[in-house]
This record gives C-alpha cells, structure tokens and sequence, in this order.
C-alpha cells in the first residue's frame, strides 16, 4: 500500500516499540524532531490508566508479540503516507499498569499542523481497533473484574477515516 | 491432516486453557471460520471459548482475516477477542 | 457561555504563559496531569519554527502583552467548557525564534481520546487567529523579507468549530 | 475632545513610526470605523498605515470588535494587522 504513493523526498522515519517500560514523552519527541527545520507541526497523544472509582488496582495488558509490533508500523507508515507526514512513533506497553501510568504514546510530524492532528488521531483509532492487545482489569479487593470490552465507539471512529 | 501452530490470547486462551498447541486439521478445514468449527469439536474449553464465533477474531501468519479466509499454507493462526488496547 | 454549562465537578486547571524563553514539553505535561488518575488522554501539539529553503535566519515574534495572555485564556476556557477537558495549558513564545525551536505549546486532557484531540485542535485554530501575535521573517543576508501574512486556510480552520 | 492611548502592532506600528501614543478624539469620532478614518487624516504615515481599512483589526481595552463598535468609555484602543502567531 504505502509503496505505491510514497512521496519523493527522503522516507520519513517510523519509530514502533512495544515494551513493558514506562516511555519519556519529551525524548520521544526530540528524537523525532531533533536538528531538522523541516517539522512545522508535532502532536503527541498519550494514553493513561484511567482508574474511575477507586476500585481499580492495575490494568494487566497482554498483546501478541511479532504481530503487536507489525501492525502497529503498518498503521504509521499508512498514515505517513495518508497525511505526508515527516514522521510518526509509536510506542505501547504490555504487563501491569498501575493507575495514572502511561500507556501509549503516538507522535505524528508535519509541516502543517492539521496533518499533524489527523496523522496522530488516525494512528490511535486504528491502534485501538487493529494493534493485537488486550485490557484486563484487577481491582483492589484482589479479585479480576475481567477483560475490558470492545466499544463500539471505537470501531466508529476507525470507520470514520474509511475511503470509499 | 496437516499440522499448524495455533496461538489464543486474553479470554479464549483463558477459557481454552493453554496459550498455544500444535494440531493436527483434516482437509475438511478449509478457511478459518471452518478452523472454528472444528476446534469446537476439541471439548467443552474449547465450545465455551468460541461460543460467539462472530465475535472471535482470526490472524494467520500475524495478519489479520476474515472468517471466509482459506488458510492455506499458514504456520501459525491466532485466535481472540476483539482488541482493547490503546 | 461557560457558567451555563460548566461541570459539576472541580475546575478544570487552565495554564497560559506568554514568554519570551522556550518551555519543556514533558514538564508541562507532567503538570497537567500528575497524581490524577481521571485523566485518560492528553493530546499536544508543539509549534516549531519551520525553515523551508535555508534562507530564513530567524523569525522575530511580536505580541500584544496583556491581551495575548488575556485571549489564550478566554480561548482555553471555552475549549474546556466545550469539550469538557480535565485540563488545558496554552505557551507561547515572543521575541526571536531561531529555526528548528519551539513558538507555542497547547496541551489538552481528557477522559477519552476524541475531546482531547478536538480541544488541542480548538485551541489552536482560535490561537493563530483571535491571539495577538504576529510574526515577521528575518534573512540570513541581513535583511527582513517582511511581516508573515494571514493564511485564509487559517480562517477556514477556524470556521469548521462556528455553531449555528 | 477626550484623550485616549492607542497602541499599534507589527507593520501599522512600523508605517505610523511609533508603538503608542495618547490622541485627543474629536467628539465626531464615535465608532472603531471612525477612529481609523480619523486617524487617516493626521498624515502619509498614517494613510500608509491605514489604507487597506478591511484588514485593520480593533482591540478596545484589550478586546477584539468589529469597525462598528461603538469606542464608548475606551481607555486603550490597539490597531493591528490580521495575526499570524502559533
């Protein structure tokens, strides 16, 4: 897909990690950005561990290994393409995450910064419907609540960026 | 008969009760929606996991399927629920 | 405006600075969201200093002190009434900016993802055209090429949020 | 006549040569559309200045308005070119 319409200039640079550590925001986006003039525009979007009514003790998220990673770099490089995006990263954790942790970082460069947005707004509603990980909740009193559920506002936001 | 590496993640691992096994398929299974059917056949786990067949997701070789797909000369075909992450 | 609608819950913090030295990116978002864990997105958007054709030395930016900080404000409140952001912090920077550096930060919080993106996106399309600040252009030959025009594309972008 | 500070930004600050100042307005001058008008007339800088009125922007007390605003009991009226931050 992206081969076809590759833009002329040098490729932009993909990032993907899937790890179990915390990430740095700020080197995340110097690395992207650093000693060039060309990025006009970065968005960053992170995703915490929400917990609502202190009940939640962790998230444990598990993902497949191999294919976590794949997709993940398929979606950035579809989107690079997509926006003429300058570059994306993408990094997202696995294992046990406590409340008010990090668990995803999406980065989308460009020389404009509605590219910018739209690269990175893509990126999640993609990753949250394609990227082969899975939440499930433990709470404080020891017990599993269980698998987080799939939202169907999910899969609408993906369908929003569908091409006829 | 023919021999593939199946993987399950989040509840169906949970409710198959292995992570991954290696199984034999006779030539009957054709596309991954008939891998489903078969699995069914495995046992009670297995019946519970793939209650809702719709909802179950299908990967061969790290990429995502539909349910018509043939699996062909897949290595390794994954089974889950729909994905949570992000 | 925001009165009518205002959540039931404590304010939401709103941050603006107008300056004329650069900020550090993680350390505002870290202060926007640190020990809280109702906070599921955080959405930012860095504005650099882009140099197209090696010609540009540096961009000069003026601003209209007092009313700059006093418009970012009114702007960041109305994006957190709107979209019912958990947080919104808006820098902007004044004075010389080399190539490559950073002129402006807005960051949004969120419970879910999409408010965020669309409360950063607000912010910024209202900034670049209800804020007083204007840049203007300085060669590496010594001269000034002129004061950067407004882009229409910039008002269109900001006409997308009007509600009938 | 009454005295009010006006305050100029980007290029109407460079062709009128100077970033502030207190004016006495003829009590004729009623709108932000007849302050401009009326500043028009003290000179080439402020002609130069001035000339494309449709793209001068008002701030009254530092509050953007349209030319038709009434300038009331101003104390600070800024004039300026459309803005290009972020």
């Amino acid at each position: 897909m992206a081969s076809d319409s590759a833009p002329l200039s040098a490729p932009a640079p993909v990032t993907v990690r899937v790890q179990a550590e915390d990430f740095d925001t700020a080197a995340e986006i110097e690395s992207l950005s650093a000693g060039r003039t060309d990025i006009g525009a970065v968005v960053t979007f992170s995703g915490l561990c929400r917990e609502e009514k202190g009940v939640l003790s962790a998230l444990e998220l598990e993902h497949y290994p191999g294919m976590a990673e794949a997709e993940i770099r398929r979606i950035c490089e579809e989107a690079i393409t997509r926006f003429d995006l300058q570059g994306a990263t993408a990094i997202h954790r696995f294992g046990r995450i406590d409340p008010g942790a990090r668990i995803v970082l999406v980065i989308a460069a460009s020389t404009h910064r509605q590219a910018a947005f739209d690269g990175a707004s893509f990126i999640m509603d993609y990753l949250k419907t394609a990227a082969p990980f899975w939440k499930k909740e433990h709470l404080k009193d020891g017990t599993a609540r269980g698998w987080v559920s799939a939202q169907d506002a999910d899969d609408t936001a993906r369908e929003r960026w569908a091409r006829g | 008969m023919r021999e593939v590496r199946l993987v399950y993640f989040a509840w169906v691992r949970e409710r198959i009760g292995v992570g991954d096994e290696i199984v034999s398929l006779p030539d009957t299974v054709v596309t991954a929606g008939d891998l489903i059917a078969f699995l069914k056949t495995r046992g009670e786990d297995y019946a519970a996991a793939l209650e809702h067949e719709n909802v179950i997701r299908v990967a061969i070789d790290q990429e995502h399927v539909e349910h018509d797909e043939p699996l062909g000369a897949a290595r390794e075909i994954a089974l889950f629920p729909p994905m949570t992450g992000g």
